[in-house]
């Protein structure tokens, strides 16, 4: 709609506002924001001319006000701001419905082979897995920029040898692969008794390998 | 004329249609030292053509051609150091203007056929087609924008509604593995050997290594600052490696250098 | 408020909105969203349970609402959105002391030309403005997000043909291109019946024209 537009007259210093004018600019004022104002900031709209524990109470008159809307008025640490109540999020949601996207099962298992049994080949994967995998899944997680190739096996067909990255590790929070949940303890729990046909490797202390 | 300025002591520079030109020449003779002002006032030779004609009641076809020329060529003498296209603007608006004139002054051969063609149509339509631009253009900057006369709304909200890339936890590996180990298990006795993790990483740190320089001396892959526990760890990485076949440990003669190639074929 | 409004057999007839709900929620995604919001896509907000009619009307409702507040519900090109009312600038103008800069002459005749003649040459401008564009002039108004080439003119040399976006309209609050204001009739450089130029000139009324 274009309403014809008048050029605003620059506020009038003989022209008093009124509580509910001034509720009208702070409200603007906090509407537009990037971020939360103090009341420092608020003062300024008015150039000075209003104190604080009158803009505070009228901030709390405006807070009122909005009791019934599904957005509301808070304090936070840096100021005032106006934000959505959290029963508005289902709904909202909806506008917006990739906002939680998670990996498939087949990238997850196959990341987690990578990670514990690096580096290995799609062969390798595809044998621990029991089926094949797809080539989507090694280009998500090649594009996440989580795994790499770091070779090639020497057998027919050359198969590319798969191994996690730094960034694998810096994005999940990991200053080295030990670090990840220790596979013997999960498999105690699944293949309890099974037998151990290797010798205990030495403990080790995580070391500076982090490329 | 709007008004007639009491300058006694500057002659007239210009005639237009016998009278004096007094002010006009403010505008329009602009002094070197002025002409970015000059060039700031007027967009351009249709900008100033109209200018004269709407602002001083110039009719197109009284416009002193002589002098205009010699005006507009002043211009284009001050132009021409840094401002050679607009000079060259002003430099053809001139001639046309010249090549007009001349043809108005020309009889005209009477055909029964054509429509009698002014010379000045084409001229004229563009000033109009450009004089109703620049209106729209006042217009258009009259209308309130966007961040200059309002503003637009956006609130804070708790999660931005950009692309997220789907968020995995440690954790999220961990149910990963123990759903293949169960399916495993439940399929054949798949065998999942005991090993130490250290040793794979180290197996990747080794391939990347070659990868660089194909070709490494064996004791260079042991950092001097290596812990026991590191050698060891190395030392276990390289014969799994050798193991698997993809890297082959020699050395020519007894005692002499281990050398450590990968034989990927890249 | 607004009428009572009963759901067209809504699937959970268990928590059926209320004309109020609805419009909170309507007012939560509007004032949160980052541009302006079309029907189709505020119907999402309810898994489409509302039609556009209904919504319409409540935004009407909202917009009402809205009417003593420094801040507004318009219809823009591409959506509903809020946006704060003219008289609020002078005083949000202290916020944020550095104005948004006026647009020199060359970049609004041009931006006028791509306007009211799209989509028109870099060229076509050239020709009606009777000088040069400079590149920058088209940069600007390109990155404001103002105009976009929409393809080429297939002459000699393919050049780009350059048209207004939906984000132009919107951020002059416009609806579409016909909003724009309307084309003057320019007064007549000729006289009819101006053949003898030996003749006094006409008298001539000097033009709301100002530099």
């Amino acid at each position: 709609m274009s309403a014809p537009y008048h050029p605003p007259d620059s506020p009038e210093p003989s022209n008093p506002l009124t509580p509910d004018s001034i509720k009208r600019i702070l409200e603007a004022a906090l509407l537009t924001a990037q971020e939360p104002l103090p009341i420092s900031e608020l003062k300024k709209l008015f150039d000075h001319e209003f104190n604080a524990a009158m803009l505070s109470t009228l901030l709390e008159d405006i807070r009122r006000d909005w009791n019934d809307k599904g957005v509301e008025l808070v304090k936070v640490a840096s100021g005032w701001r106006f934000q959505t109540k959290p029963a508005m999020q289902p709904y909202l949601d909806r506008l917006t419905p990739q906002r939680t996207p998670r990996y498939s099962r087949a990238v997850m298992e196959t990341l987690a082979i990578i990670a514990y049994r690096q580096p290995v080949t799609r062969g390798d994967i595809e044998e621990i897995r029991g089926v094949s995998v797809a080539t989507s899944v090694l280009k998500t997680l090649t594009a996440r920029g989580w795994i790499e190739s770091v070779g090639h096996r020497n057998v027919p067909g050359k198969p590319a040898l798969f191994a996690t990255t730094a960034r694998f590790l810096d994005e999940l929070n990991l200053c080295s692969l030990e670090e990840l949940p220790p596979l013997e303890e999960m498999k105690s729990l699944i293949e309890a008794g099974d037998q151990n046909h290797e010798l205990p490797l030495p403990e080790f202390t995580p070391s500076t390998e982090s490329n | 004329m709007d008004s007639v300025l009491d300058i006694v002591d500057t002659p007239p520079i210009a005639r237009i249609c016998g009278e004096p030109l007094l002010e006009i020449p403010q505008d329009l003779y602009i002094p070197p030292d002025a002409l970015e002002v000059f060039l700031d006032t007027f967009q351009g030779p249709l900008d100033l053509l109209l200018y004269l004609i709407r602002k001083h009641n110039l009719n197109i076809l009284d416009i002193p051609m002589a002098e205009l020329t010699q005006q507009y060529m002043s211009y284009v003498a001050m132009m021409r150091a840094d401002q050679l296209e607009l000079a060259a603007e002003y430099l053809l608006m001139t001639a046309l203007l010249i090549e007009i004139k001349s043809r108005m002054l020309l009889p005209t051969p009477k055909t029964e056929s054509e429509p009698e063609h002014d010379p000045r149509a084409e001229l004229v339509r563009r000033l109009l087609e450009y004089e109703q631009m620049k209106k729209a253009a006042l217009q258009l900057a009259d209308l309130p924008q966007a961040g200059r006369d309002f503003n637009i709304i956006q609130l804070w909200l708790d999660q931005q509604a950009t692309e997220q890339l789907p968020n995995v936890h440690i954790d999220d590996l961990r149910h990963a593995w123990i759903g293949i180990l169960t399916r495993a298990k439940v399929n054949r006795h798949h065998q999942i050997k005991r090993e130490n993790l250290s040793v794979r990483a180290f197996m990747s740190k080794i391939l990347r290594e070659l990868r660089a320089h194909h070709h490494v001396e064996f004791q260079d892959l042991f950092s001097p600052t290596a812990t026991v526990t590191e050698v060891v760890v190395t030392f276990l990485a390289l014969l799994e490696l050798a193991k698997e076949l993809l890297i082959e440990i020699s050395q020519s003669h007894a005692f002499g250098m281990i050398h450590v190639r990968s034989i990927s074929p890249t």
